[in-house]
């Protein structure tokens, strides 16, 4: 397909609002300023992003615990993203869910899940409300390689096609779930898994190139709409950093030349590349892209140290719609 | 007012709820032929299911045999516009689910600060009593109250099962109704208008003077028959019925307590870490000085459940049992 | 593979075991002499024994509430399984289990499950111990086309598959779960899912010919012994009876001329007449062998009755190999 | 006697069990990287983790991100020969196999009558206090207390740990080890030879006459404080910690609150239906006339956890919460 300029730099906006954010939180957590631990989707912006322009404003995501980038490319605001990492009260959860368990309902992020698969089966029920109220919104399911063995991912395979509900199944393969190599603990190619749920399974080779990313699930998203039901789009990429930062394994799990190599086809520099290239933009155009992408991180960083922290009282709100049960 | 069964007020709250509100939608295995008599029109059963029939293919879905997505889609659901009635028919089989229930379905309202609500009902079935052994026959409401988020329906009698659920469907947050096969054949006189039951009130199943007896789902027909037989002996029963366990009214069992210094808890659920074991700590806890002798638990022990009648039948607390603890506490006085 | 001739008259006799017993069982539960209800084979007889008579002694089998056919066709005794269908002291799970729960750990049969799926995980576990301890043993797990919508199945395949475990994942497709017709909810051909999970799947059209199950499921217990790991093996088939002895549904959710073609193809009888066409048995022999397992199953009845009750003290036995808990 | 943390304990009580027995294997997420360091030769780790090197890929094996298929394998692995330990890291995770959990590792021994033991270790940390928020900060061994056929330590000192983990796994009955994250980096000294603590034996942290602290986990260490500080105040507290709460050492408990009249239990689980509800039950049905005040339950309350610390921290029992529960119950005369 072929994309308007404007579009074009707003997939590199929002891959420096990822990298730039997941960077600034990465010290942040070294420092002690975060609680806690994040991880970060450095290295996979291209992957994320290419997925989440993809999809309407309105169209539905869920996510997993590698979660500041699912709701960065859907368009959130990143103050209340940086407040929520902090553990204040303009948080977008008011504090009480952290780097984990973001959510924005507003641009249609239904909630990034700790527990690995667990946000597969919430996705697939926000696309069965878009069949049954037939409002036309499509729904997409984040997930990494290691989830992609959780046995919920084939009960919602398997219900989305047969009901032909509007769904995406994108599996984030970053080739490895925390120290596991994906090849030993996976049968077979992921995306071969699709046909065998009447539906169409394709596997982006080049995960680093946005542009790629983004045609193989907008064809998803399309065919989603159209009411022709699910999809599944493996992702190949890498993650930069270590799988949470903080965390120092003594085993060298990750083979040292495909790193290097890997750290070599940096998406966000590809992509500058390419559009200098292209002509989509020039240096002066790229450069205030990212300064003005930086400034926004800061600002970020200054609404989570103003916010206040929550009260002691939050603790107990939101068990239920009405206050009800433990009160101190 | 018009003569109802346990199972025929199930399926009259569901059928005014579907009729209410076109959000309400019910999926499950085997909802489509109704197969467990809940789905029904209240007149006989139609050639294709009398709901189906009534509401159509989008509103009632048979699923796959996977409770673990069933869960998770009707939790997906509820937080995007839809009010799913999710038939898991044995309660048995809600571990298969266990972890959409309590990461998603219990935490999400919290973890996200309140963004989203979680208007859903489970529905599961207590399939004991009828030799059906282990796999069919639990009573897992206490897990599910060991951990916040989800409110707990356990009616005893088809007005409750009809006022409970049709509260349940109509609130914005996730509720599990456990149900008791054993009731499933009850049938008193209930009105067949729109009515609601708030959750969190108990009801005063009898009044009486001596003891307390709180008893739960099931329990609460033998401790009818063990009040009357306790009568004769001169022991005067108060009989409450919590109705639900989530939220739970903690009052008016210190009320009655408060009245007869003496309790007992009838409960269908396993001991250990039961619903029992909570009311009796929150009783001792809180108004202690009342007690005049110790507080009893009439439970099904901490066995699983056999399949042989000759064994299964001596496992739940019957009008025996519960007469026996009455007696022990009510002979018993405070040293 | 030509088989000897043996060896197909102990096929028949299997079969036949199963018939009788299970017909035996149905009039027992409408007459009140077996409590709760019974799942029979009866139809599918030719789809359990073909499996069953693939797998060595020893070797390891789980199933599922259509429970009967399983450690009959693995060569349990009778007698000990009608007990326990009536719950009585000298069953073969001494009254607890009851039909949903046969097990047999003397034939290899570690247990039928009541909950659709569940011991799928147990197959494979079983599998694993055969791998670590190389003992040689298979490992087949019995389930429906219902069960195959489960998410564990998904798990115990992969796992099995990079594990190269020796099992054979059996999917006995009856066509229907319950009164749900196994296309509605089922999302392209089960074995197709196999090679998402790289082994290999295969689909047995004529479930009802015996030698046709054998031959599938003994090229796939071949290849489990030598090594090379697990295999998908889905039989089509069809019951007879209702899901359930005595259950009544007012909807017709089976075609009634699907049913009445299916009804022909009674695998007893078709390997009956396959047997005389092939002079591996005369008339005579044949009478005599279903007298014979006639009788057998008169006998297990008798055992049945013979038995006394379990004394009550036994519903507190065996929560813990100690004792331990509730007494009382 | 050596110097071992809790966490090394664990590695050292496992090492010994594959030294042992053969039979013994180690499965779960990234076993072989020692992610969590307890699978550890005790020294420095080695670049292909510690066990791995040891005990080979046969033994010690990563497994997919498949909890359900994972738990159940173990369980079949453990009727057929071998004696898995499975390692689940986070206790929130265990949902994810509650089916294979309640339906299966609980309940074949029971349903098969006796054909079968389930010779199997489930060890998960309980992350709490560490702002992980609601998706790894549970601590669920109430649901597992409510129904049997698993046994559950909770050990408080690297001690306990390495003692009860070696009983565990040379058991013939399937054990969950419930661990505090808290906790892992205790230090004390410890027995490096092989030694066994018994299962169903609780430890008098200390000995006391006014009041009787039961505390559980974590609890027992903030146990410790408060009773330091209530010495001050003239309160002698008894400290009892159960280590294994399947089987429960009731009598221990009756014993010291027969002495002392008074009872406070102090459980970082959930208040609702936790093993505090359990003890307070078990407590004044049997040694009613015994209690002089009121049972006090100091527990997390019925929330889920949130993830900021100025959140979190006010949660959990701590010396200061289960202080002032004590001075209450010491006060307090039995009227
Ligand atoms: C049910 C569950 N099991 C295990 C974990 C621990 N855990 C957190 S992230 C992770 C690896 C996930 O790998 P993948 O799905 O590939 O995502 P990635 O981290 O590579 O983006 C594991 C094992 C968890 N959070 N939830
Ligand atoms: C986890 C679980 N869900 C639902 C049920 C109720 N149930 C019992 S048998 C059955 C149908 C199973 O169909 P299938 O697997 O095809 O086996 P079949 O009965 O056709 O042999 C259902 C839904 C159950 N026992 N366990
Ligand atoms: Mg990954
Ligand atoms: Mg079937």
């Amino acid at each position: 397909m072929t994309l308007k300029n404007d579009m074009l730099l707003e997939m590199q906006r929002r891959m420096l609002r990822i990298r730039y954010f997941d960077e600034r939180a990465s010290k942040m957590v070294k420092r002690g300023e975060i609680p806690g631990t994040v991880h970060t989707s450095i290295g996979q912006e291209a992957q994320v992003v290419g997925a989440t322009m993809a999809l309407g404003e309105s169209d539905y995501m869920t996510g997993n615990h590698r979660s500041h980038g699912h709701p960065i490319g859907k368009g959130a605001a990143l103050g209340p993203l940086m407040a929520e990492l902090v553990g204040k009260a303009w948080g977008v959860c008011g504090g009480k869910g952290g780097s984990m368990h973001l959510a924005d309902f507003k641009v249609g992020s239904l909630g990034e899940s700790g527990i690995v698969g667990s946000s597969i089966p919430i996705a697939t029920g926000a696309a069965l409300s878009s069949k049954v109220l037939n409002n036309g919104k499509v729904s997409l399911a984040f997930f990494g390689d290691g989830a992609a063995n959780q046995g919920c991912l084939y009960e919602a395979m398997n219900i989305s096609s047969v009901w032909k509900l509007p769904i995406i199944f994108l599996c984030e393969n970053n080739q490895y779930a925390l120290s596991t190599p994906a090849h030993t603990v996976t049968a077979g190619v992921l995306s071969n898994r699709a046909s065998g749920f009447d539906m169409p399974g394709v596997r982006v080779e080049d995960g680093q190139s946005v542009l790629t990313v983004y045609d193989a699930v907008k064809t998803a998203v399309d065919r989603a709409r159209a009411g022709q039901g699910p999809s599944f789009v493996e992702v190949v990429t890498y993650r930069f950093n270590e799988h949470s930062e903080g965390l120092r394994l003594a085993v060298d799990y990750r083979d040292a030349e495909q790193k290097a190599a890997w750290l070599q086809r940096d998406p966000i520099k590809l992509f500058r590349a390419h559009m200098l290239e292209h002509g989509v933009a020039d240096e002066a155009t790229l450069a205030g892209l990212e300064a003005e992408v930086m400034a926004e991180v800061d600002a970020s960083v200054a609404f989570a140290n103003e916010s206040p922290f929550p009260e002691l009282s939050v603790a107990f709100k939101d068990i239920y719609t009405e206050p009800l049960g433990a009160k101190q | 007012m018009t003569i109802m069964s346990y199972l025929g007020a199930i399926g009259a709250a569901q059928r005014e709820a579907m009729d209410a509100d076109s959000r309400v939608i019910i999926m499950g295995e085997d909802v489509e032929a109704n197969v467990y008599g809940t789905m029904g029109g209240g007149k006989s059963r139609a050639d294709k299911g009398d709901f189906l029939q009534m509401y159509g293919a989008s509103r009632i879905r048979n699923t796959p045999i996977s409770e673990e997505v069933m869960v998770g889609a009707a939790a997906g659901a509820a937080m995007t516009g839809l009010r799913p009635i999710v038939d898991l028919s044995y309660s048995t089989f809600l571990y298969m689910a266990m972890d959409q229930f309590i990461n998603q379905v219990a935490k999400s309202r919290y973890m996200f600060g309140g963004q989203s609500s979680m208007p859903v009902v489970f529905r599961s079935a207590m399939f004991y009593g009828l030799s059906t052994a282990a796999h069919h026959s639990d009573r897992p409401y206490p897990m599910f109250m060991n951990m916040p988020g989800i409110k707990i329906m356990v009616p005893a009698t088809p007005t409750d099962a009809k006022g409970l659920l049709r509260t349940a469907i109509d609130m914005d947050d996730p509720v599990m109704s456990f149900e008791a096969c054993m009731l499933w054949g009850l049938k008193e006189d209930v009105d067949e208008g729109e009515f609601r039951i708030p959750f969190g009130v108990a009801r005063t199943v009898r009044e009486g003077t001596d003891v307390t007896l709180v008893a739960i789902s099931s329990a609460v027909q033998q401790a009818i028959l063990a009040a009357k037989t306790l009568e004769a002996e001169g022991i005067s029963v108060e009989i409450i019925d919590p109705r639900t366990l989530v939220p739970l009214d903690s009052e008016a069992i210190f009320r009655s307590v408060a009245k007869t210094g003496r309790l007992v808890i009838a409960d269908p659920a396993n001991k250990t870490c039961g619903a029992a074991a909570e009311i009796s700590a929150l009783v001792s806890e809180t108004i202690f000085d009342s007690l005049k002798a110790p507080i009893m638990r009439v439970t099904t022990p901490d066995t699983h459940i056999p399949f042989s009648p000759a064994l299964e039948k001596q496992l739940y607390p019957n009008a025996l049992t519960i007469a026996d603890a009455i007696r022990k506490v009510a002979g018993m006085k405070k040293q």
